[in-house]
């Protein structure tokens, strides 16, 4: 809860000063960073789920790698919906804080769904990979 | 428009279709068909239709997974594997390639893809994106022409709705003789989906009434709101099992509020027509609401509208989930 | 024939769904088959409104009051019949589970061939 | 604006409100249903009666919905031929629906009358808004109404039921689908929906692929929801294994009401010169036309089973009315039209003496008519008449379309049809007498069977029908006369 | 009353009479009564339309079913003679009818004196009808009527007679007739009969020939030789039955029914231009010479009578075919001569029948010493058919003999020759059997038939010999029609 105050904060604070150019920069770097991050984080899950030999491991690698590069892409959204806004007004902050919004709700989803996942697999007794089992 | 990213959806679209019939596991196949749906709703974001999008997502993608999971989760999930009879194959697939060929015929002098100037653009949209502000003051022209100008379309779509839910309930009530079956899973009584989806469902329902509420302004609507109310009940039904749910909102009161929502759809039209003017014309509700002029009073009465609308899907949706999910006898859920 | 490359996907879509839903044995095929071929005329419905280069048909707050040029904003028209289109697919897609379920219930099995089977010698 | 020109509204909004009156009360007053259907359906008719007549007074009649000038909202175009098809539907529903009072108790679960009714009275409105509306895509909606409350009412007669629903339900959407289809290729191409407005836009691309594209897809799309021959295959087992009360309403209603669509869009969308003169498939629509009537009378020959007999009695009915109506003499059309209203009251009078025989005899093997005969008085006088309509015997209607059928078919040289026409005729009169022998020539059972008092709800039905069907032919002429004035000046 | 009251009335009498027969259906006599009431009072108002001077053709309009057809009567000369048959010999069955079923005790008699009821009120319809719309109406009622009748043993042969009965008239009717008339309809736009005849002369001759040979073959109860099954096949049905209905009633109204086409739909002129009235002699003669034939070696008595009655139809309409005006009039009075000599005929055999339980000729022989009286009358009913002088027929084949002369078609005058010989080839040998040879088995104690199976037929045998003597009030009628020729 405590970083979404931060993060309403951080955006007054932005939408005040949008037009000075330091601020754009900072943003610019910022926007660029969260993106190239997030899609380094769904590379990642991707050859994880690919590569992983069983049920279990393979949702370990989707469930986190999935959560955290949604977020940090929905944050370069918001970021990028801020400096491009035409004229600054509430409706363009309304905008950004919605895409807070998503980004909390899957913060809490995400992994409940995982977690549902495992659980269900864990129920029907899915027997978990050792290691001297050769890769099926 | 041809080599945005519309054109490379399209034929991930078309992969996800061809798999989606090929895969012999049901469940996975239902599975890759809710992808083909979410990425049909890229594209069409992609050509500008957003409601559209907003439904096919909400309605197409989401709650026909579940239905379709409801349905597999107390049925076999594998296919029996027949022998692969030529005939019938080879017969259906010449009569497809025959009426694909026809379509094809029909191609030659079809407008090119998204140009403004095509007759279909020109014509009755023509006026409806220029004058639809000014007659009804809502911004969002499709929910403006959905919700007024072909108000009578919507109408019975509310009421196709209501048959689904009304058709599905009466086929599938049984009178509780037989219970159903020990199904393998066991109720799961997790906590922790408990507790994530009693902390999420609040916001899941204030979401929808905002996007009902704001159909005007916003994307959305009554239908995608309603779905979303309605996704909001399947979700706690799944957490926690159906009794608890039917506490919540009972079957009979879900039927009930299903027609109660047409009839206010139905209702609001029927008033100007006591009133001398015709069926679902709102500009007769300007002298009943305090203080509105004729165009006000149509984008208010929208709004009544699409609340009649979003009461009948959330039941809707809800109804068609319950009966599904239990074949009829309302006792053992997903 | 390029600039109509939509149309063709959507032909393709519409004929995929058309064959699964006569040739698929399996019931639930059949049902998927028959939500590809709603949205393959979905997507011709709306391919026929998009304008390229054009916005949602949202008007925002600046330019109410300006004159509105039609081919900045995409067709709502063909939107409003898909909106009707897609809910009506789910109707009969609900309607269709139904009826499976109950061939389930009847029959146990969901695959045509045996169904037909049984109704054969259930006859005779 | 007076009474009269909400009329076309009432017409379809007093089945729909009735609908959802019933819905409410389904849950809150059960009791109260059948009542309020009763009243629902009497005004309905009374508002489609009056309809009628002012339609012929003043011509047609035009409705829009929420004031919107006619290509921008949705509106309704109400001419002597819509007026005639929703007092058709008025008529065939208030004697279906007197019938199902009794007959829903005896196959529906109590539980379920509620939502039995609700259904049944927004089949009605689809089925009439299907005949009213004059935008296409309002068409599309009315039609999947029709559709889906059909499958759940036709779905509700048990184990078999079932499955001949679910195929009923992919055909059905298909065929939907096709005509939407259609309506896209028209849509792209005159970027109206309006009917009126279509048939400005269209003479001027009489010639491209796409108008072409558009006739064949709707053409089809209507074809496989009115059972024409190739593509008849899901009439024959819904009609035998639903629910009676359902088939009462929609066997006489749903195959036809499509044949008054194609009639409605050959001569106010695309216009009799396209249909007859710029595609030249006359002679092979004939020649469908003829199979279907042929096909039709000699499997209604080989099937024992009386239900699945009138089944494809149904299909070779369908292959006259298309015939008539492709043989593009205004006699032959004008039979054709009348067919229609003679046709749904014979296919209603047949499913209703196949529920009177079910519920008393319990079988409807051909062997149950000797006792049909005896026992049951007034379902034998109907199943008289109703055969007599069907062969063609002088007072019922069925003599007169069948007579202008064959006046028009000559006069246009199309001699194939008549002698299927013929040939059908004598199938059915091998069937009828096929039932009489077997009371006729069979010793009556040892103990002299007691005649059944049949239910009076069951009795008045059939005597309305048959008086209907024996009274529509005595005044044929004031229906000719009406009909032929529907005709568009070209084929005149 | 005017003439339009007695003609409906004369519809509707045997209607009300079939009803009161059903009111008095479990009293025997009074049903019997009801019946012979109904047939007296017919047969009264026939004989108040039977003046020749008051005929004026005038027509009544009832209701109009298409535009240019309704359903009309008219006052004709034709319809009046037939008309007259027709009741005056109901009296007589009904008389014998009673005898018969009493002899018989046959079941359920009141369904049986209802339908005879109703199949006299269709002939009567049949007779006055003013255009083929309506003769095609009553022309269905009557084989709807009849066809309980023939069916009325109810057991296998019954169906099986019935049966062939209905495919051959219904076959016929709905197959060639209904098409027929509907295109004739649909090229003059009416259907009214006129003696100038309807139909125009520059319609192309092959399809008026296919529509003649339709109608021909249509009106199936004409009993043409390949449409006459149904006859031989329909004497599975009580004598009555087959007396009044196969020898007067049905048969006599499908050849009136041609008479009425050819006459009233072709005329008579066109049929001579156009060459159609020997392509018509031509199939009747054919039709004559194989009945008779065939009825050469028939055993059964009932059988052998259908096989004469077909080649006796087919002389009437071979005589109108001749389409000169002795040879029309001569076919019309044919009519009656042979419906008055062929009744005798059937009550005969019903009589023997009732009496000897004999059906087949071979068994008959001696029986004229036991029963004197019917064999007599049988003896008079054959010299009427043949036509031979002391009876009427004579007349009627002379003048049909004379027609032939006039149209110089001399291969028809042969024709009659050869054919009346036939008639008398199968006749005499009975005779002969019946009167000179002394019965095979000593089958003593048959005394004569009772007494109301025997009156009928002395009735209708002295008829024929009267009508040889005054049978100048029938063709000062007949000329009405030939007099336009």
């Amino acid at each position: 809860m405590a970083i979404n105050v931060l993060a309403v904060i951080l955006f007054a604070i932005i939408s005040q000063t949008i037009h000075h150019p330091t601020v754009q920069l900072i943003l610019n770097i910022l926007i660029m960073a969260s993106l190239g991050l997030g899609l380094f984080f769904f590379f990642a899950t991707s050859v994880g789920v690919l590569r992983f030999p069983d049920f279990f491991t393979r949702l370990h690698a989707a469930g986190k790698g999935d959560t955290l590069s949604t977020i940090l892409i929905l944050l370069a959204c918001s970021l990028f919906s801020l400096k491009s806004a035409k004229t600054l007004d509430q409706t363009t902050i309304l905008a950004a804080i919605k895409i807070l919004l998503i980004i909390n709700f899957i913060f809490i989803g995400s992994p409940t769904a995982t977690h549902a996942l495992i659980e269900a697999g864990y129920n029907s007794e899915i027997d978990p990979w050792e290691n001297n089992a050769t890769r099926n | 428009m041809l080599l945005g990213i519309e054109t490379l959806l399209l034929i991930l679209v078309l992969i996800l279709a061809v798999v989606s019939l090929w895969i012999r596991d049901l469940m996975s196949s239902v599975v890759v068909f809710g992808a083909y749906s979410f990425l049909m709703c890229l594209i069409w974001t992609g050509m500008g239709a957003v409601d559209v999008a907003f439904t096919e997502a909400a309605v197409g993608a989401g709650v026909s997974t579940v239905f379709f999971v409801a349905v597999l989760f107390n049925t076999t999930r594998r296919i029996q594997f027949n022998p692969l009879d030529l005939s019938a194959k080879i017969f259906s697939a010449i009569l497809c390639i025959g009426t694909g060929y026809l379509l094809m015929l029909g191609l030659s002098d079809l407008p090119s893809w998204g140009d403004p100037q095509a007759l279909v653009n020109t014509n009755v949209s023509k006026y409806y994106i220029e004058s639809a502000y000014k007659q009804t003051k809502v911004p969002n022209l499709v929910t403006a022409v959905l919700a007024d100008y072909r108000a009578f379309d919507t109408m019975f779509e509310t009421c196709v709705v209501f048959i689904a839910v009304l058709g599905i309930f009466m086929l599938l009530k049984k009178d509780g003789r037989e219970p159903l079956k020990e199904t393998s899973a066991k109720a799961n009584d997790n906590l922790i989906i408990r507790v994530a989806s009693r902390f999420m469902v609040p916001f899941i329902q204030l979401f929808g009434l905002y996007v009902v509420a704001h159909g005007h302004y916003s994307p959305g609507g009554g239908f995608q709101g309603g779905v979303i109310l309605g996704a909001s009940l399947i979700l706690v039904a799944m957490a926690f099992n159906i009794e608890f749910v039917k506490q919540l909102l009972s079957i009979k009161r879900m039927l009930l509020l299903a027609v109660i929502g047409v009839i206010i759809f139905a209702g609001w039209g029927l008033v100007p027509v006591f009133l001398g003017q015709s069926f679902l014309d709102y500009s007769a509700w300007a002298a009943l609401l305090p203080g509105t002029g004729e165009i006000m009073a149509r984008s208010h009465s929208m709004l009544a509208v699409e609340i009649g609308v979003a009461i009948t899907v959330m039941c809707g949706m809800y109804g068609i989930y319950m009966s599904l999910v239990s074949d009829g006898r309302f006792d053992k859920g997903l | 024939m390029i600039l109509k490359f939509n149309y063709v996907i959507m032909i393709i879509l519409m004929m995929l769904g058309l064959w699964a839903m006569i040739a698929k044995k399996n019931i639930i095929k059949k049902l998927i088959g028959m939500a590809i071929f709603q949205t393959g005329i979905i997507l011709f419905y709306i391919s026929m409104g998009a304008k390229s280069g054009s916005n949602i048909p949202i008007l925002d707050y600046y330019d109410r009051y300006k004159p509105i040029d039609a081919a900045q904003y995409a067709n709502p028209l063909t939107q409003i019949l898909m909106l009707t289109a897609i809910v009506v697919g789910v109707a009969t897609l609900g309607l269709g589970l139904t009826l499976a379920r109950k061939i389930y219930d009847d029959y146990k099995t969901f695959n045509e061939d045996e169904i037909l089977q049984e109704i054969k010698n259930e006859h005779d | 604006m007076s009474m009269i020109n909400q009329l076309p509204f009432y017409v379809v909004g007093i089945p729909l409100f009735t609908a959802l009156i019933i819905g409410v009360l389904a849950i809150v007053q059960p009791k109260l249903v059948r009542l309020t259907g009763l009243v629902g359906i009497i005004s309905g008719a009374y508002a489609s009666l009056t309809l009628f007549l002012t339609v012929q007074q003043s011509g047609t009649k035009y409705y829009t919905f929420g004031n919107w000038p006619a290509p921008y909202g949705i509106e309704y175009s109400v001419d002597t031929l819509n007026a005639l098809m929703i007092l058709l539907i008025y008529a065939v529903s208030l004697l279906a629906y007197v019938y199902s009072l009794r007959s829903v108790i005896i196959e529906i679960p109590s539980n379920k009358h509620g939502y039995y009714y609700t259904l049944y009275f927004l089949l009605i409105t689809g089925l009439i808004g299907i005949t009213i509306t004059g935008d296409a895509f309002n068409l599309y909606v009315l039609y999947e109404i029709c559709a889906l409350s059909s499958y759940a009412l036709l779905a509700s007669g048990g184990k078999r039921a079932t499955l001949a629903t679910f195929y009923y339900l992919l055909i059905g959407t298909v065929g939907a689908c096709f005509y939407l289809i259609g309506v896209a290729y028209l849509f792209i191409k005159t970027g109206t929906l309006n009917m009126g407005q279509l048939f400005e836009h269209i003479p001027s691309i009489y010639f491209t692929s796409s108008i072409l594209v558009a006739f064949i897809f709707i053409n089809v799309g209507l074809f496989i929801k009115m059972a024409l021959f190739p593509l008849h295959g899901w009439l024959p087992n819904v009609y035998t294994k639903a629910p009676i009360s359902t088939t009462c309403l929609l066997a006489p209603l749903g195959t036809k009401l499509s044949i008054y669509i194609l009639i409605r869009f050959y001569f106010h969308v695309f216009g009799p010169e396209y249909v007859f003169q710029v595609l030249n498939i006359q002679p092979f629509m004939v020649w469908l036309a003829t199979l279907a009537i042929i096909v039709g009378s000699v499997y209604a020959i080989f099937h024992t089973n009386y239900r699945s007999t009138i089944a494809f009695i149904i299909v070779a009915e369908i292959g006259y009315i298309i015939g008539g109506l492709w043989i593009g003499h205004p006699d032959s059309i004008a039979a054709s039209i009348y067919h229609i209203l003679a046709d749904s009251l014979m296919t209603l009078s047949l499913f209703m003496i196949a529920g009177t025989v079910l519920f008393y005899l319990k079988s409807e093997k051909t062997s149950a008519f000797a006792l049909t005969f005896r026992q049951l008085r007034i379902t034998s006088i109907s199943l008289v008449v109703v055969f007599a309509s069907i062969v063609g015997i002088p007072p019922t209607s069925g003599f007169f379309s069948k007579m202008y059928l064959i006046k028009g078919a000559f006069a246009m040289g199309h001699y194939q049809f008549i002698v299927a026409l013929l040939f059908s005729s004598l199938a059915s009169l091998f069937i009828f007498f096929r039932l009489f022998e077997a009371y006729f020539y069979s010793k009556p059972p040892e103990p002299a069977p007691s005649i059944i008092k049949e239910d009076r709800l069951f009795t008045l039905p059939m005597i309305g029908v048959s008086t209907g069907i024996i009274l529509l032919g005595v005044t044929f002429n004031y229906w000719f006369s009406v009909i032929s004035r529907i005709i568009p000046v070209g084929l005149r | 009353m005017t003439n339009f009251t007695t003609i409906l009335l004369t519809i509707c009498i045997p209607i009300i009479g079939a009803f009161m027969i059903y009111l008095f259906g479990k009293k025997p006599n009074q049903r019997e009564a009801a019946s012979f009431a109904t047939a007296f009072v017919l047969f009264g108002c026939v004989l108040k339309l039977f003046n020749p001077g008051k005929i004026n053709g005038q027509t009544l309009q009832l209701i109009e079913l298409f535009p240019g057809v309704s359903i009309s009567f008219f006052y004709d000369h034709l319809s009046v003679v037939f008309a007259f048959v027709a009741s005056s010999l109901w009296i007589v069955t009904t008389l014998y009818s009673i005898g018969y079923m009493r002899g018989t005790n046959e079941r359920n008699q009141t369904r049986f004196y209802m339908c005879f009821a109703l199949a006299l009120s269709a002939t009567m319809g049949v007779a006055f009808s003013a255009n083929l719309l309506t003769l095609y109406i009553f022309y269905e009622l009557l084989s709807i009527s009849t066809y309980a009748l023939v069916g009325h043993q109810q057991n296998a042969d019954a169906q099986f007679g019935a049966r062939k009965y209905l495919i051959y008239l219904f076959g016929g009717s709905i197959g060639l007739a209904l098409p027929a008339m509907i295109i004739i309809y649909q090229i003059t736009g009416t259907l009214d009969f006129n003696y100038s005849g309807i139909v125009p002369a520059y319609f192309n001759p092959t399809m008026l020939l296919a529509l003649l040979l339709m109608f021909l073959y249509g009106f199936g109860k004409a009993g043409l030789m390949p449409f006459h099954a149904w006859l031989p096949g329909a004497m599975v049905a009580p004598t009555p039955v087959s007396s009044l209905l196969h020898a007067v009633a049905v048969v006599k109204v499908g050849v009136f029914s041609i008479i009425r086409v050819l006459t009233g739909i072709y005329g008579v002129d066109l049929m001579q231009s156009l060459k159609f009235n020997g392509v018509v002699c031509g199939i009747a003669a054919f039709t004559v010479i194989t009945a008779s034939l065939i009825a050469l070696y028939q055993d059964n008595l009932k059988r052998l009578l259908a096989f004469s009655t077909i080649g006796q139809l087919a002389y009437i309409i071979m005589g109108v075919g001749l389409a000169s005006s002795l040879g029309v009039t001569g076919g019309i009075l044919h009519i009656v001569m042979h419906a008055f000599g062929k009744i005798t005929l059937f009550f005969c055999a019903g009589a023997i029948y009732v009496t000897t339980k004999k059906k087949y000729i071979s068994e008959m022989d001696g029986i004229g010493k036991q029963m004197p009286i019917t064999l007599s009358a049988f003896f008079i009913g054959a010299l009427s058919v043949t036509g031979l002088p002391p009876t009427g027929g004579f007349i009627s084949k002379w003048m049909m003999l004379q027609g032939a002369m006039d149209a110089n078609l001399t291969i028809i005058m042969i024709v009659y020759l050869v054919s009346s010989l036939l008639n008398a080839c199968y006749f005499f040998p009975i005779i002969y059997k019946a009167f000179f040879k002394d019965p095979a088995t000593e089958s003593h104690g048959i005394k004569e038939a009772p007494l109301n199976c025997l009156i009928p037929p002395m009735i209708t045998a002295a008829c024929s010999i009267l009508l040889f003597f005054n049978y100048r009030i029938f063709t000062t009628i007949i000329h009405g029609v030939t007099g336009g020729l």
